[in-house]
């Protein structure tokens, strides 16, 4: 029983408690539920639970933020009339491990314009990725493994 | 609005019908699927169109406030949509089917139920 | 002030729309399309979804918004992918700027795949 | 529905379907068979936005929930597509090029 | 009482599920047999019923007419559920016989009795888009049953089959949907007044089109393409059930909607009706004709003699429909027993190829009179059942002054005769091609008494039907009148409903 | 589908497909959605699990045959039709239990209809699945 | 059958027994009621059989149907006995006394019937059962032949005849045969009587085989010989002759009547006559006298006069005696000799002697020799003749001409092969078994006991039929041998004399006919070509109709439905049309545009994948279309089935070849037009009124009170309608087994 799995049964409680059987009141049970997990931290030992929250929500805003000037570039070489782009197709070493990184990691960076997954070779090492802004395919390289790819890890495998 | 739609069936029966005579069966399947599309809209239609005012009855009430669309004829549409997607779905393995064990997709020539007759 | 708010994300939305749009209409070829198509586009439901939880401003509408903008983001990416991958595998031509030479992963793939000549104009 | 709301949501739907016009201009011009369906795709995408333009538009919540559906499922289509473009083009690699 | 009505649609369904969920073993069969034989108790108590109280009508779901589904039984209604139950009796136990495992563990018993379900459905609903929704059920299960077994004809005759059924089914729909469209209406007896504040024009296209839709169903000319294209290839059992009840379906909704809803513009939709009538008499009888195979030329016939009951619908007097619905009755079972009959000649015989068979009346006698019966019947010799429903009907168009159908239907009776002889002196009395002597020995025990005992029964049933017509023919007067004069099966479905 | 990116999505999306359909299908009676949408959408978790991971192993994780599913299904709506015959009730009438009903509130609603909705929901997961894992099968 | 008789002359055992016994019971249960009837009463029975259509199971014996009734049982029992050992030791001889005694019941229930429809009954029985008699020796394919072109003629007139009898009770307003016959003169002044005449001839002249329908009668000899004594001297061919007997009364004495049955009865007289002379095949030359018997027996019944009903009463039972003597003579010949061929028989008369004395009285009989009762029928005949109103000397020449004819045959058929020359080389010819020769010898006999005393039959038989021809408005005529010096004596003297000059020169004059019959269109080689045209005609018609093309069967049944809808809509005059665009929003408008464009792609491109993704933009137009207007559930149902539709047809696609290019085909392209054009001004129409919302308004009002659901559409899917949904869930079932079953039924053994 993990401390996501004890939260999840707090969040039902509530519904319990309230009688009041929808989603919001499910998701309010969930955050009263993390905040008294907070607060019995030290009885149960869950501290990894809270840390990873955090990098989950750092997770969340960087990406948005990536999200948001990406698509501006995107955008820009769509509505200037000649083609900016730079594209060509690298590939990117990959640390993270466990398929929910994988997913993570490939899709965020999918989601990011200017680049995208194409494939995972099948030792899981290598990352292959479409750029569309790939004048120096090392620095890209470099920014999505301390960018995207970290935070991932830190979300997902951090302990 | 009613008028719009009927043209556009109009239209979806039309390219269908042309599709299904085509002679190949994958055609007739995307003639069939444009059919079944176009029959479902006019029992939509026919049972007149409101726009934005789906048939639900919000809380509290026990009755729809005000006009809401015609609940009938969607839960008839709904119903005929499923039941074209079954017919679809046999239509297309019988037409795999008839790929793989008739070697052809234009029923034209496929003679092995009714042969061709030797002149005589 | 809320329905300034979302009016301002909608017509933002739709902008980005058009823009996914004409991406999709006028980038050079299909990898760079989806660029701009499966991002952009969604960008633009996002904010439209926005502009949405905004004006209704309950939390079931909020949190129905907010999920359809997780299941977009979790799938969108996937679809994405395998679009890619059916690209690079089956040898779509691909264009290419002068100013970056094919690198080796594009030689080794154009060998593996039997891609013909990638196109080289802008 | 009007005033500034009203107008944003006109110009929202304008320009949605705008972009479902222009996806399927690239539809039928293809060329190739991913084109076609990456314009499938981004349809797919502009009704989910469509959907949260109507539900605020017809103050209907209930469209959000074909939104909902279409983001979770929309892109299985896509998904069968590509896998048919890889495996078919394994059988025969110039026919899938010219689709 | 609504229960009456709901049980006949409900046993098939169940006997289907559980048949499925047996399918891997030898008790499937058994639950197959054992549900038609229940369907045919229950039938029997709904007609007795009908018979005793006149129209029954239920709600399903409690819901008032014209709001709910209304199950309605009058006495066409009953009776064609009744001879579906039997007809199902006979062609599971023929199945035993003629089902292969193969087909068994495909499901093939589960998809038989949702046939059953489909047919019975459509027989007993009383609202139009429910009849809709029974035909589909119908029409897919015929669909799996048509292509069970896989061989390439059965594919190629299927790919007909399904494409212009589909086109029928589509028409359809568009129909209900239009109608709904006019009169805002499903209910069939709400129909029949609801129809006569809409646009009478506009109905009369309307009706065309349903005409056409359930012509195709009942194989009418010229939409009959699909059943001579595809009933010889598929099992015998199914091939039996398919010539017994299918187009009859077609029959029965013709019969139903254009007495009670489209009989506005009798001198346009029932003229044009008599011309379907007489055409596709001639036409599938020359079809017949020029078929070399036993099931070929049976299929002609199913459309030839649609066109009789056609012929009663299209006239529209007492005599006339009287003749039609004695005529529906007859026909299911002669043709389906036909059918089956080709099957045991196929299995002792090897073949339904008339040139390639041979020798069965020297060896094979009580197969031989077996045959003769429904044979003769289908030729309408007296004293057989087919005689006294081409007697009615070719009455009823001579007192309606038809002569020229009149003559058209005893000529195309004449052209029956030749295709039975046909049949007759190609299979049973010339000598086998191949010099042997097919005898119904060969037959395991079993399979020697699952064919023969549903063929002896159906062709006794034929036999009992001819040389006591009276009851059939007084209840067939009966439930025409019914069918003339709604007003009871209205009064039934709506009650105190305005 | 050798993806591992689609492999390690279809983890989550298969049961989020799961659990959305359920969702959609009890809500139905109020809110759009019903055993229709629901089974549909459940159904579309098990085909993209089909095309990720193989026939076989989406047949591994449903346990059952999906056409036992479908006719159990058929079984299941038609008991709930048969229900009302307890009750003296005509074929599929609806029979309702509201848990701790008050004069207001109706409470927890359990009905027979829902037994159908979800013999409807088991229907169409389960035929869609036999159809769409024979096919994966066949080609 | 040649070389001789079957050693086994027990017979059959009991299946051979009983049959003899059943129809000797029943001869005697008629013999019975003999003085019922000479005191001219009559015996009716009647049980009602289909009251709802006034049918009755009614029976009447009187004259005429006893004279019929005691020929067919009569002979029937002395036939089943020559049978019994004709076909001794036959495996399938009990189907033939089935068949034998089934056919003789049918006749009997013929001539005994009451009700129009109950005789027609009988009427085809006798059909049947002589099709399957005739077609006995059925691996032969001559047999099976001769079988149908018998069932196809007589059947055809059949049907005419039935509807005949329709009309006919439909005028009269009764079935009853004697209750027609009691309405007196009625029917001939209806307006229908000359259809109903007209029918009603073209049933009995196909049965009795007249001239040009007399094709098949010769033919039927293909059956074995008891059945053709049995089928051509009391039966069968009769049923004709009786029918219109028993409707003499109703029906004659019109000019139409009169003339018809003259002209045919003559012409078929003289013609048949002529052809027996023809005849080499002593079966053969029997049975075309037998024609020229049912000619006269016609030509008789045309007539009203007492002496023609006393000379149609007479012949009936003179021809049937020597007719089935003579035919029963020719199968012991037969079995003896193995040949029927005039020219390869001689000599019989010593080895053979009981059947050649059979022979002869027969002979005589037939020949019209005095003390025979042939000779008071030939007399009568003339008398007959002559007491015919209008033209007496050319009816009496025609009957003098056959005569003559006649007595000629019956020195062909019964003289020469006794009693001239010697047996040829090879035969070993020896008398036939009693069984055999006791019936001719029986019917023989009784030609000449009834000739030598005629008051016998006239008691018994003839005044009683006379009656029941004319309805008691003639009397019948006296038989007798010596009926005085008068014009029938003369004339039968000029038949002796002119018919011994035929014999004489008999196998000259065979070969002048042969030559002239030879440039005569032959009906029955016509009939194969009329056969083979039908066939060929049908099969020309199917392979144009049912051609095998699914395109073609389309495209028929597009044509079926555009033209169906236009073409009312253009005969009812064009509905109200409403075109009201106002409400339509730039929205709408597009929304439409891009479904239609989805559509438009999808029948020009050759892509599949285009085709597809075509598809896919229609399904989202139409999704559009009910998101705006309101339908979210289904919606959301056409968005979930179109994504599978797309993931099927992906699937299913990565086996087929793609598509080859389109062709553009004018008429395909009209027609799809035109079934646009009548969808959308249906509907346009449709749309044009308003619709009434009686049932809407019902679920919207009851859907949460009642139903306890907000969800209108839910509801209706799960409550108000759950029988569709039901039917539907049972539609998506069976689909899926179905289509799973054809996916593994092509698999070993069924399963995978
Ligand atoms: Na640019
Ligand atoms: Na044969």
């Amino acid at each position: 029983m993990n401390a996501f799995g004890l939260n999840i049964i707090l969040a039902v409680a509530w519904v319990g408690f309230t009688g009041s059987v929808s989603l919001t009141g499910l998701i309010s049970g969930f955050v009263i539920g993390y905040g008294a997990l907070w607060l019995i931290q030290p009885l149960i030992g869950t501290s990894s639970y809270f840390r990873r929250v955090t990098a989950w929500i750092k997770l969340i805003i960087m990406f948005h933020y990536e999200l948001i000037v990406s698509s501006l570039e995107v955008a820009f070489d769509i509505l200037t009339p000649r083609h900016r782009a730079r594209p060509a197709l690298i590939e990117v070493p990959l640390d993270v491990k466990t398929d929910t990184g994988i997913l993570l990691v490939t899709n965020l960076i999918s989601l990011t314009p200017g680049t995208l997954s194409i494939d995972v070779s099948e030792d899981r090492k290598t990352l292959l990725v479409h750029a569309m802004f790939a004048d120096d395919p090392d620095a890209l390289r470099k920014s999505l493994k301390d960018g995207m790819e970290r935070w991932v890890i830190d979300a997902v495998e951090g302990s | 609005m009613e008028f719009l739609f009927a043209i556009t069936i109009g239209v979806l029966v039309a390219s269908s019908v042309y599709l299904m005579l085509s002679n190949h069966l994958l055609r007739f399947i995307f003639g069939l699927v444009l059919i079944s599309n176009a029959a479902n809209l006019t029992i939509f239609v026919a049972g007149r169109l409101t726009d934005g005012a789906p048939p639900l009855i919000p809380e509290g009430a026990d009755a729809p406030l005000g006009d809401i669309a015609n609940a009938l004829p969607q839960a008839l549409v709904l119903t005929a949509i499923v039941i074209g997607f079954g017919l679809f779905a046999f239509a297309i393995v019988l037409v795999f089917r008839a790929w793989t064990s008739l070697n052809s997709l234009t029923p034209d020539d496929m003679r092995l139920a009714e042969p061709e007759e030797a002149h005589k | 002030m809320s329905e300034i708010i979302a009016g301002g994300l909608i017509i933002l939305g739709g902008v980005f729309a058009v823009i996914g749009g004409l991406g999709l209409l006028r980038m050079p070829d299909v990898l760079i399309r989806m660029h701009a198509s499966t991002k952009i586009g969604t960008l633009s439901t996002g904010l439209i979804l926005a502009g949405c939880a905004v004006v209704f401003a309950s939390p079931d509408i909020v949190i129905r918004a907010v999920a359809i903008m997780l299941f977009i983001l979790l799938t969108a990416p996937i679809g994405a992918h395998m679009m890619g991958r059916s690209v690079v595998s089956t040898g779509v031509p691909l264009w290419k700027h002068e100013d970056v030479p094919q690198n080796e992963v594009e030689q080794k793939l154009m060998e593996e795949h039997d891609v013909p000549q990638v196109s080289n104009k802008s | 529905m009007d005033g500034f709301l009203g107008l944003s949501l006109e110009i929202g739907f304008l320009c949605v379907v705008g972009s479902v016009v222009l996806a399927f201009v690239r539809l039928v011009k293809g060329p190739s068979l991913q084109d076609r369906v990456v314009a499938l795709d981004f349809m797919t995408v502009a009704i989910v936005a469509f959907c949260g333009l109507a539900a605020v538009r017809y103050a209907t919540p209930a469209f959000l929930d074909v939104g909902l559906v279409l983001a979770l499922v929309g892109f299985l289509a896509t998904v069968a597509l590509a896998r048919f473009a890889e495996r078919s083009t394994v059988r025969n690699r110039k026919e899938s090029r010219d689709e | 009482m609504s229960w009456l009505l709901a049980l006949p649609v409900v046993i098939p369904f169940l006997t289907a599920v559980f048949a499925f969920l047996t399918r891997q073993s030898p008790l499937g069969r058994w639950v197959s047999v054992g549900g038609s034989t229940v369907l045919l108790v229950a039938s029997i108590v709904l007609m007795n019923a009908v018979l005793r109280e006149g129209v029954i009508a239920g709600q399903m779901g409690q819901w008032p007419a014209p709001f709910g589904i209304t199950l309605v039984a009058d006495l066409l209604s009953a009776v064609m559920v009744l001879i579906t139950a039997i007809v199902a009796v006979a062609v599971s136990i023929y199945a035993i016989a003629d089902v292969d495992e193969g087909m068994e563990r495909l499901g093939y018993h589960a998809l038989f009795n949702m046939l059953i379900a489909g047919v019975v459905g459509a027989f007993i609903t009383g609202d139009l888009f429910n009849l809709y929704v029974w035909f589909e059920v119908m029409l897919i299960a015929s669909f799996g049953l048509l292509v069970l077994g896989g061989r390439p004809e059965q594919i190629d005759g299927g790919v007909k089959y399904v494409a212009l059924n589909l086109v029928s089914t589509i028409m359809f729909l568009t129909g209900i949907g239009l109608l709904y469209g006019m009169t805002g209406t499903l209910n069939m007896a709400d129909l029949a007044s609801a129809v006569d504040t809409a646009d009478q024009r506009l109905l009369t296209v309307i009706a065309v089109l349903f005409m056409i839709a359930f012509g195709v169903k009942a194989a009418v000319f010229p939409l009959f393409f699909w059943l001579p294209a595809s009933y010889h290839t598929p099992a015998f059992a199914v091939s039996a059930v398919f010539a017994g009840l299918l187009t009859k379906v077609g029959v029965y909704a013709l019969l139903r909607t254009f007495t009670l809803i489209f009989d506005h513009d009798t001198a346009f939709t029932h003229t044009i009706l008599l011309w379907v009538a007489g055409l596709t008499m001639v036409v599938g009888v020359l079809g017949a004709a020029a078929q070399t195979d036993m099931r070929k030329i049976l299929s002609f016939h199913i459309v030839s003699q649609i066109g009789y009951m056609i012929l009663g619908l299209a006239l529209l007097t007492p005599l006339a429909i009287l003749g039609a619905v004695f005529y529906l009755v007859h026909h299911i079972i002669v043709k389906a027993n036909l059918f089956l009959i080709a099957g045991v000649a196929q299995r002792i015989a090897g073949s339904t190829e008339l040139a390639r068979i041979g020798g069965l009346y020297k060896s094979a006698p009580f197969l031989a009179i077996l045959f003769l019966v429904p044979a003769f019947s289908l030729a309408g010799f007296p004293p057989l059942s087919g005689f006294w429903a081409k007697f009615l009907l070719v009455k009823a168009a001579l007192d309606d002054q038809g002569w020229i159908i009149a003559g058209i239907a005893l000529a195309v009776g004449l052209l029956t005769i030749y295709s039975m002889t046909k049949i007759w002196a190609q299979a049973f009395w010339e000598p086998h091609p191949d010099g042997v002597e097919p005898t119904l020995s060969t037959l395991s025990s079993r399979d020697r008494a699952a064919m023969l005992v549903p063929i002896a029964g159906l062709a006794a049933l034929t036999v009992f039907i001819g040389v006591m017509p009276d009851p059939f023919v007084e209840f067939a007067r009966a439930s025409a009148e019914q069918l003339l004069d709604p007003s009871a099966y209205i009064a039934a479905v709506l009650g105190d409903q305005p | 589908m050798n993806s591992i990116i689609l492999r390690a999505g279809t983890r989550y999306l298969a049961g989020l497909l799961l659990v959305f359909s359920i969702y959609m299908t009890l809500r139905g009676h109020n809110e759009p959605g019903g055993g229709f949408i629901g089974g549909l959408t459940g159904a579309t978790g098990f085909v993209l699990y089909a095309i990720a991971c193989g026939t076989q192993d989406a047949r591994a994780a449903l346990r059952v045959l999906p056409q036992t599913i479908a006719i159990w299904g058929l079984g299941i709506a038609l008991a709930a039709g048969l229900f009302a015959a307890l009750f003296g009730d005509a074929l599929f009438t609806g029979q309702w239990l509201f848990i701790g009903a008050t004069e207001d509130d109706k409470g927890l609603p359990l009905s027979s209809v829902l037994v159908f909705d979800i013999g409807v929901y088991l229907v169409v997961f389960g035929s869609i699945l036999t159809l769409v894992f024979a096919m994966e099968e066949e080609i | 059958m040649a070389g001789g008789f079957p050693t086994e002359t027990r017979g059959n055992g009991l299946t051979g027994t009983v049959p003899i016994l059943f129809a000797a019971a029943l001869f005697a249960y008629f013999v019975s009621m003999v003085p019922t009837i000479a005191a001219t009463d009559i015996i009716r029975v009647s049980i009602p059989w289909v009251p709802s259509l006034g049918i009755e199971f009614a029976f009447l014996v009187d004259g005429l149907s006893l004279t019929f009734s005691l020929l067919i049982s009569g002979i029937g029992t002395l036939v089943l006995l020559y049978s019994n050992t004709y076909l001794a030791g036959h495996p399938q001889y009990a189907r033939f006394a089935l068949f034998l005694t089934a056919f003789m019941v049918s006749m009997l229930g013929l001539v005994l019937a009451d009700d129009l429809i109950l005789l027609f009954v009988f009427w085809e029985l006798t059909t049947i059962t002589s099709y399957m008699l005739i077609g006995f020796s059925h691996e032969s394919k001559k047999s099976r032949r001769n079988a149908l072109q018998a069932l196809f003629v007589t059947g055809a007139g059949g049907l005419a005849f039935l509807a005949g009898l329709i009309l006919l009770a439909a005028v009269s307003g009764t079935t009853s045969i004697s209750g027609i016959i009691a309405q007196g003169d009625a029917l001939k002044e209806h307006a229908m009587y000359l259809p109903i005449l007209i029918l009603l001839l073209a049933g009995t002249f196909t049965k009795s085989a007249q001239a040009p329908f007399h094709f098949w009668l010769p033919n039927a000899m293909a059956a074995p010989t008891p059945v053709s004594a049995f089928l051509h001297s009391a039966t069968m061919v009769k049923a004709g002759i009786y029918v219109m007997a028993r409707m003499h009364p109703a029906m004659s004495g019109t000019d139409v009547w009169l003339w018809t049955l003259t002209i045919f009865g003559a012409v078929t007289a003289i013609f048949a006559s002529l052809l027996a002379l023809r005849q080499t095949d002593l079966k053969q030359a029997l049975a075309y006298t037998t024609l020229m018997a049912l000619g006269t027996l016609t030509l008789f019944l045309g007539q009203e006069s007492g002496y023609a009903m006393t000379a149609f009463a007479t012949f009936l039972v003179v021809h049937s005696l020597y007719k089935a003597s003579l035919f029963l003579v020719v199968g012991c010949i037969d079995l003896s000799t193995g040949t029927r061929e005039t020219d390869q028989l001689a000599g019989l008369g010593r080895l053979m002697p009981i059947t050649a004395v059979a022979a002869a009285l027969a002979a005589l009989s037939m020949a019209g020799f005095p003390p025979f009762l042939g000779f008071i029928g030939k007399e009568l005949k003339y008398a007959g003749a002559l007491a015919v109103a209008s033209e007496p000397v050319l009816v009496a020449g025609a009957a003098l001409l056959s005569n003559s004819l006649m007595l000629a045959v019956a020195g062909v058929v019964a003289f020469r092969p006794f009693w001239r020359g010697t047996v040829p080389s090879g035969q070993s010819p020896r008398e036939a078994p009693w069984q055999m020769w006791a019936g001719p010898i029986i019917l023989a006999s009784l030609g000449a006991l009834f000739g030598i005393y005629p008051d016998l039959l006239q008691t018994t038989l003839i005044n009683p039929t006379v009656i029941s021809l004319t309805g008691e408005v003639e009397e019948a005529k006296e038989l007798k041998l010596w009926a005085g010096f008068n014009i029938p004596l003369i004339l039968s003297i000029a038949t002796f004399v002119l018919g011994l000059l035929i014999y004489a020169r008999h196998v000259q004059l065979r070969a002048l006919l042969a030559r002239v019959f030879a440039a005569l269109p032959n009906l029955d080689n016509g009939w194969d070509g009329f056969l083979d045209g039908f066939k060929n005609f049908a099969k020309l018609q199917t392979a144009f109709v049912q051609n095998g093309k699914l395109s073609s069967y389309l495209f028929a049944t597009f044509l079926t439905i555009a033209a169906g809808i236009l073409l009312t809509l253009v005969y009812t005059g064009m509905p109200f049309i409403d075109v009201d665009l106002s409400d339509v929003e730039w929205k709408h408008a597009s929304i439409a545009l891009l479904t239609i464009s989805g559509a438009i792609l999808a029948l020009f491109t050759n892509s599949r994948i285009a085709g597809i993704a075509a598809l896919g933009v229609v399904g989202i137009g139409i999704a559009l279309i009910f998101i705006v207007f309101s339908a979210p559930d289904v919606a959301i149902t056409q968005l979930l089935v179109e994504t599978l539709i797309v993931v099927l047809v992906s699937v299913v696609m990565l086996r087929l070849p793609s598509l080859p290019k389109a062709e553009f085909r004018l008429g395909h392209a009209a027609l799809s037009v035109a079934m646009g054009v009548a969808v959308s001004l249906t509907l346009i129409a449709v749309v044009s009124s308003p619709l009434e919302l009686r049932l809407t308004d019902y679920f919207e009002a009851t859907s949460w009170p009642e139903a306890y659901g907000r969800n209108i559409v839910n509801v209706i899917l799960v409550d108000f309608r759950a029988l569709d949904t039901f039917g539907e869930i049972a539609v998506v079932v069976i689909a899926a087994l179905s289509a799973y079953a054809l996916l593994r039924t092509t698999r070993k053994g069924g399963q995978s």
